[in-house]
């Protein structure tokens, strides 16, 4: 018994969290996409009606606003977030005397939620009381900064606070990466006489590959699920100009009792995850099989 | 005596792939058994079945007499060092060769006395208070011997020990394993890719080449039997001539034709042997001598041009060209061959293995 | 052994939780949580205090009930529903259908509600014959409301028609006041549109576009002029105004900032709140056109296990209907009681006008329940029809789309 | 002659260098600056807002640093600001807080380590196929999940109470600590595993006496980062929570959305910093170890 034991610990240790992985994520997508095929409304209901939820889904203005939206912000939060921290990171990785400091207040925003925040951005992108009357107060009264109010600019101020959030994290990946970068390989380029820049493009950041697919990853996967941002700091607003799919998701099911719809649009959701973590844990567990 | 170790009929897949085939191995108490083979040859592999670190897809193996085959690795009383030390990073010298024994229960004036007496043993005494990671590396090397030889089992397995070390300490720690084989009367079990190291330190060399064994036997076996061409090739170095040879019967003997530049050259074989048509001539390169400095029966004479000269200290290596191979002779120090220039070699045929051109086995 | 573990707590503190005393007990979940709303729940609390029973808040704002709602989902679902929740409108009917409300027909049967509750307003609280939820007040939404001293400084009576409206606002505009204080978020939208649905298109148009939701009225050439006069009203909102709470708006009005606003009587609540006396310091009056929106608060029972909560149940439901309630609840909150028979002696003009209005509108037909504030509709198709006026009062949509858009949303929402 | 002019021109050359190179440290350090601006801006904000009165917010300028400082607002924050008819301020819904995360983190950064442990060193057939299904459980969308959670804790009997939502960051964060623990051990040789195994240490041995000891760079990892997941949960703490088991930042939804006329934004804004000052020192204190523990584990992948 204890000799059977001793062999099986390991699966009993991780059986557990196997179990619970099961149930808790894949069974609840399972039933997900059943609700999906339902016409569940204020509560789940589980008799099938076929594929009504996607048909209403694709026919809605107010989803195809959310998923442009998740195009929009996804990409530049991604791009401008790696690119911001890539340039911390180097610009950090210049032996600076008070790196500690700085690096914390890089970093710090990623420990505060949105809902800490919100309230405080919400302020600074009024334009009656934040950056611009603050601007105008200067004496530049022409000086406009209404994004969050205007319906086609406020997407991108969820983006300036989505990338003040977590470029700092960012900035931490690439600098973790660029201290593991052989020293001996930097040492041989200055030797060769090749200048700072050319060591950084051609050397250290090609052979920083796979700190990009680990921050693109994490990247992604905050810009799918991102809820609470939207939520602090304009609500879905103006009108539905910044609802993304987790907030288009939110509203159906919960303020309009529209589970069957709310379900649908989370397996959608759930594709596109799907589509990029997919290639990325195969990638990932193949480079470390060997 | 019962055979210290005893491996029969063992097999190890992962998966559809067949990684050891039917490995029948025995020894005695007091053996030093090496491993050896190229990498990938499952001798690692087979040392962590022994150990108990993998399970065993056929077979069975016992340790003492016992059978071990389903027994976990702390229940098999051995001892075990590994290539990368595995010295536990978080722990004091000390603290890693006692690990095992405050494990075990083993109560703490015991640990203190043999900590003691290992520590003489292996001169690391200076260093019971530090950690692996200020250690160099021979010295890590001592303290992960002084963690197996602490626990005093029946049998103990190294995992190429020395092959993270320099060429000097290689050299020295090699000479120390030996002298403790000596001094302990232990039995050994030894993986090495290394053919100099499986030479020096085994009484008896099992030769490994993809899952199966080649050979089991003495240094001496192996190196003056090879029982194919694999083993032949593989252990000696410089290695041994393998040269491809008509043999055809005359009389008494047998005339071995080697193809070369100028005409064959032509050797006789006077044991009786049944040779087919096409072989594969072994000879050792001392066992090619120049003319003159060798005798003996078998020992016969042939002019062959001399490609390269090699002098390598205490012998010369001259490398001619025949039946297509390059063939290396070692001759002494002062041997007047020159690049180019013909001369006059002695083959001692008595100490020729012949291999058949097809299967590679040993034909004599 | 995790599970265990988990069940041990839990036990424990369940046991922690229910050793108090085993008098009526209710947990009420509602987002009543600004300035007014949170003192005429203080009312109800100690009411039901008096009455030996113990109270425990369950208050979650935002999202005008949104976070609330996820809240009561999520504990309906676990089989732990809170005692009471606040609840209005079809949403009443649509958790009866799913088999969770508790039955006070005893409480409603024994107090007599039926004769005291106007019939439209006891409709909403009735699932299928039984009583399945308690009116705290009636709210009139279409109410425009402005600060006295503004108007009176720019010279304007409060408007009585869409026109006068734009004109007066035109003017305010001019003189450098904001007309309308407004906060952009959804349902504040919907609740103008609501009232210029009602004012431009009549009672009767409101009653088949808003709450029939007949195609053809829909797309009619009266729901283009209400767009258009949204389009015309986003000109009289000041620049800040995207997700603003109401409340901050009636600041706006409180501190002479704006000149209107419309919004439901809630409102009169903060004014009141802040001292301000209506007639006074700020005017009250029925948006431009005939006809009444009523908002019913209310509050539904879910079924719960253990006869102290149920002893709760109907405690609580029998002091919201009762007149002592109903009357100093709603002095706080700014709507007028529910029940008929309650002197409004002590209540404002506002009040009265109110109480009065719906009395004419009731016996005209033209008493209506809002579909902002989710009287009329059930949540998919309200939030249909409220995607597409946010939408339209926050962009450039000419309203020609903003209508197609709309009869498209509302089919799209069944 | 050349033997003078040329180190000369050298040392010419390099003094111009010299001046370029200082230029340059200048403009490096002017850079990092204004980015140090850009990420401070809110939190200044917050900050000096929470100091100022309610008369200084109206008049003064969004970035102008209070005239007379106050913590009054803090103190109604913490204990006064009221979320419905309760007006006890964040206090009590800040311990409930403690009691959710503390526990969660615990247990998730254990339970991470054990699975890491398993799948990186005691490696059994289709573990990396368990463990590629655990990976992708981090990045399903919470949304998702509240229904079912709901309906399955209702089961277990664990709703609206604080073990409950300890169960469920738990669980959700079991891919993630699992994920960082895994990547971490990957880099440790299998050979100290074996070693130990013949030293006669079992599975549990082996993690506690030499994995455990190896892993305090990554288990500072770990707990900040789901001290931070937990702590900052909004979603799961309203929808799983009852009255007297609401974390703070529901607490701090209700107070931000409470307002009585008048929007006290110094109170919400201290309420803000105080639902964020723990994992903001858990960042300010730990983040050098956070930066060094990335390096050791998960970036290595």
């Amino acid at each position: 018994m204890s000799e059977w034991l001793e062999n099986h610990l390991p699966k009993v240790v991780l059986a557990p969290s196997f179990i619970a992985v099961l149930i808790f994520v894949y069974g609840f997508i399972g039933w997900t996409a059943w609700v999906s095929l339902t016409r569940s409304k204020l509560l789940p209901k589980y008799e099938i009606k076929g594929f009504i939820q996607y048909e209403r889904l694709f026919d809605s203005p107010r989803w195809d606003t959310a998923i442009n939206n998740l195009y929009i912000f996804g990409a530049l939060f991604i791009i401008i977030a790696m690119v911001l921290g890539l340039l911390l990171a180097i610009l950090l990785d210049q032996k600076i005397r008070v790196e500690g400091a700085i690096r914390t207040i890089y970093l710090y925003p990623m420990a505060l939620s949105m809902i800490v925040t919100g309230t405080a951005w919400k302020w600074i992108l009024n334009p009656g009381l934040g950056i611009e009357s603050m601007v105008q107060g200067w004496g530049f009264t022409n000086f406009e900064f209404d994004w969050l109010v205007n319906p086609d600019y406020a997407i991108y101020t969820i983006v300036m606070a989505a990338i003040w959030q977590s470029s700092g994290f960012v900035m931490a990946l690439f600098l973790a990466g660029l201290r593991s970068v052989d020293g001996e390989i930097i040492k041989a380029a200055q030797v060769d006489g090749i200048p700072t820049w050319r060591i950084y493009t051609a050397i250290i950041i090609p052979s920083m590959a796979p700190i990009f697919l680990s921050a693109f990853i994490v990247l992604a996967h905050l810009a799918i699920k991102s809820f609470d941002l939207v939520i602090a700091l304009t609500g879905g607003g103006p009108g539905y100009a910044t609802d993304l799919p987790a907030t288009y998701m939110y509203a159906m099911a919960f303020s309009r009792g529209d589970i069957g719809q709310a379900a649908s649009s989370a397996m959608i959701m759930m594709l596109v995850v799907f589509a990029i973590v997919v290639p990325y844990l195969y990638s990932e567990l193949r480079a470390k099989n060997d | 005596m019962a055979p210290i170790l005893d491996i029969n009929k063992l097999y190890k897949n992962y998966g559809a792939t067949e990684i050891l085939k039917d490995i029948n191995i025995s020894i005695e108490p007091g053996d030093f058994l090496v491993l050896v083979g190229p990498s990938g040859c499952g001798k690692s592999t087979l040392l962590n079945c022994i150990a108990g670190l993998e399970e065993i897809t056929g077979g069975t193996l016992s340790i003492g007499g016992n059978d071990m085959t389903h027994v976990s690795p702390k229940d098999r009383d051995i001892a075990m060092v590994f290539q990368s030390y595995a010295l536990y990073p978080t722990m004091t010298v000390a603290k890693n060769i006692t690990f095992g024994m405050k494990v075990r229960g083993v109560d703490q004036a015991t640990q203190d006395a043999k900590l003691k007496e290992v520590a003489q043993l292996l001169q690391i005494e200076p260093l019971l208070n530090r950690r692996p990671s200020q250690l160099s590396g021979g010295q890590r090397q001592r303290v992960a011997m002084g963690r197996a030889l602490v626990r005093d089992p029946k049998l103990f397995l190294f995992d190429e020990p020395l092959s993270n070390l320099d060429a000097k300490l290689r050299v020295e720690m090699r000479t120390e394993i030996k002298k403790l084989h000596q001094t302990l009367d232990a039995s050994i079990v030894y993986v090495t890719h290394d053919q100099i190291e499986a030479m020096t330190l085994a009484t008896k060399i099992v030769v490994l080449k993809g899952g199966v064994v080649q050979q089991i036997g003495t240094p001496a076996e192996i190196y003056n039997n090879p029982a194919n061409l694999f083993v032949a090739d593989f252990m000696g170095s410089p290695a041994m001539n393998l040269i491809p040879a008509q043999a055809r019967k005359n009389g008494s003997g047998t005339q071995i034709a080697i193809a070369r530049e100028g005409g064959d050259l032509l050797l006789t074989e006077s044991r009786d042997l049944a040779l087919p048509q096409d072989v594969i001539l072994g000879l050792r390169p001392e066992d090619i001598a120049e003319a003159g400095f060798r005798a003996g029966d078998g020992v016969q004479e042939a002019e062959c041009l001399v490609d390269m000269v090699e002098p390598a200290g205490a012998d010369t290596y001259v490398v001619s060209e025949l039946g297509g191979k390059q063939v290396t002779a070692r001759l002494h120090a002062e041997t007047s061959a020159q690049a180019g220039k013909p001369l006059n070699l002695a083959f001692d045929m008595s100490k020729v293995s012949y291999f058949a051109k097809e299967t590679g086995e040993r034909l004599n | 052994m995790k599970r265990f573990a988990f069940a041990t707590v839990s036990t424990l503190a369940v046991v922690a939780g229910s050793s108090v005393l085993a008098g009526p007990q209710a947990e009420v979940l509602h987002w009543w949580t600004s300035g007014g709303e949170a003192k005429s729940v203080a009312v109800l609390q100690e009411e039901f205090a008096a009455n030996g029973g113990s109270w425990t808040d369950m208050p979650v704002a935002g999202g005008g009930g949104d976070a609330a709602m996820t809240a009561l989902r999520a504990r309906v679902l676990s089989g732990n529903a809170p005692t009471a929740v606040q609840l209005k409108g079809p949403a009443i009917q649509e958790w009866y259908e799913e088999g969770v409300l508790a039955d006070i027909s005893s409480v409603a049967e024994a107090e007599g509600w039926a004769d005291v509750l106007p019939a439209s307003i006891a409709g909403h609280m009735k699932c299928e014959g039984t009583w399945c939820a308690a009116p705290v007040n009636v709210h009139r939404v279409d109410w425009i409301w402005a600060n006295a001293d503004v108007l009176a400084a720019n010279g304007i009576e409060m408007p009585t028609t869409w026109d006068e409206f734009n004109a007066a606002a035109d003017k305010l505009q001019a003189a450098g006041v904001i007309p309308l204080a407004h906060g952009g978020q959804a349902w504040q939208d919907a609740t103008v549109f609501e009232t210029v649905v009602l004012g431009i298109g009549g009672p009767e148009f409101f009653q088949k576009a808003l709450v029939d939701l007949d195609p053809e009225a829909l797309t009619s050439d009266t729901m283009v002029q209400v767009f258009d006069q949204m389009r015309t009203m986003r000109g009289y909102v000041d620049e800040n105004f995207s997700g603003r709470d109401w409340n901050l708006a009636t600041a706006m009005v409180m501190n002479g900032e704006a000149a209107f606003q419309i919004m439901g009587d809630w409102a009169k609540g903060e004014f009141l709140a802040a001292g301000k006396k209506p007639g006074e310091d700020f005017l009250c009056a029925s948006t431009p056109g005939d006809g009444y929106l009523y908002n019913v608060d209310s509050f539904a029972m879910f079924d719960v296990d253990g006869d102290d909560k149920k002893a709760g149940q109907d405690l609580l439901a029998k002091l919201i209907v009762a007149p002592n309630f109903q009357k100093v609840f709603n002095l706080n909150k700014g709507s007028i009681p529910a029940r008929t028979d309650v002197a409004l002696d002590d209540f404002d003009i506002c009040a009265n006008l109110s109480a009065e209005d719906m009395g004419s509108t009731s016996d005209a037909g033209s008493l209506l329940p809002s579909y902002a504030h989710g009287m009329a509709l059930r949540g998919s198709q309200s939030g249909a029809i409220t995607d597409v006026v946010t939408a339209h009062f926050n962009s450039d949509m000419s309203s020609a789309d903003a209508v197609q858009q709309l009869a498209a949303a509302v089919a799209n929402s069944y | 002659m050349t033997d003078l002019s040329m180190p000369q021109s050298q040392t010419q050359t390099r003094s111009q260098s010299a001046v370029g190179k200082i230029a340059l440290r200048w403009l490096l350090y002017v850079l990092l600056g204004l980015f140090a601006l850009y990420y401070l801006m809110p939190l200044f904000v917050m900050l000096t807002t929470s100091l100022k009165s309610l008369e200084e917010i109206r008049t003064g300028s969004l970035i102008s640093l209070p005239r007379e400082v106050s913590f009054d607002a803090w103190k109604t924050a913490w204990s006064g600001a009221c979320t419905g008819i309760q007006c006890e301020g964040l206090r009590p819904y800040f311990w409930n807080s403690v009691l959710i995360a503390v526990p969660a983190v615990a247990i998730s950064t254990l339970l991470g380590a054990l699975n890491g442990y398993v799948v990186a060193q005691w490696r059994f057939k289709g573990a990396n196929i368990i463990f590629s299904l655990m990976l992708f459980g981090c990045f399903i969308p919470f949304q998702v999940v509240l229904l079912p959670m709901a309906r399955l804790l209702g089961m277990m009997g664990i709703a609206g109470t604080i073990p409950g939502l300890i169960f469920v960051h738990v669980i959700y964060g079991l891919g993630f600590t699992t994920l960082f623990f895994r990547n971490y051990y990957v880099t440790i040789p299998s050979e100290l595993t074996k070693a130990a195994r013949v030293d006669g240490a079992g599975f549990l041995r082996i993690f506690w006496s030499i994995f455990l000891p190896l892993s305090l760079p990554i288990i500072v990892v770990t707990v900040i980062w789901q001290f931070t997941q937990i702590w900052n949960d909004f979603l799961f703490g309203v929808s799983f929570s009852q009255a007297g088991t609401q974390p703070v930042t529901v607490a701090l939804n209700n107070i931000v959305n409470s307002t009585t006329g008048v929007k006290e934004y110094n109170v919400d804004m201290a309420a803000a910093i105080i639902a964020g000052l723990p994992t903001l020192l858990v960042y300010v204190v730990a983040g050098k170890y956070f930066i060094r523990g990335l390096t050791a584990g998960s970036v290595k992948g």
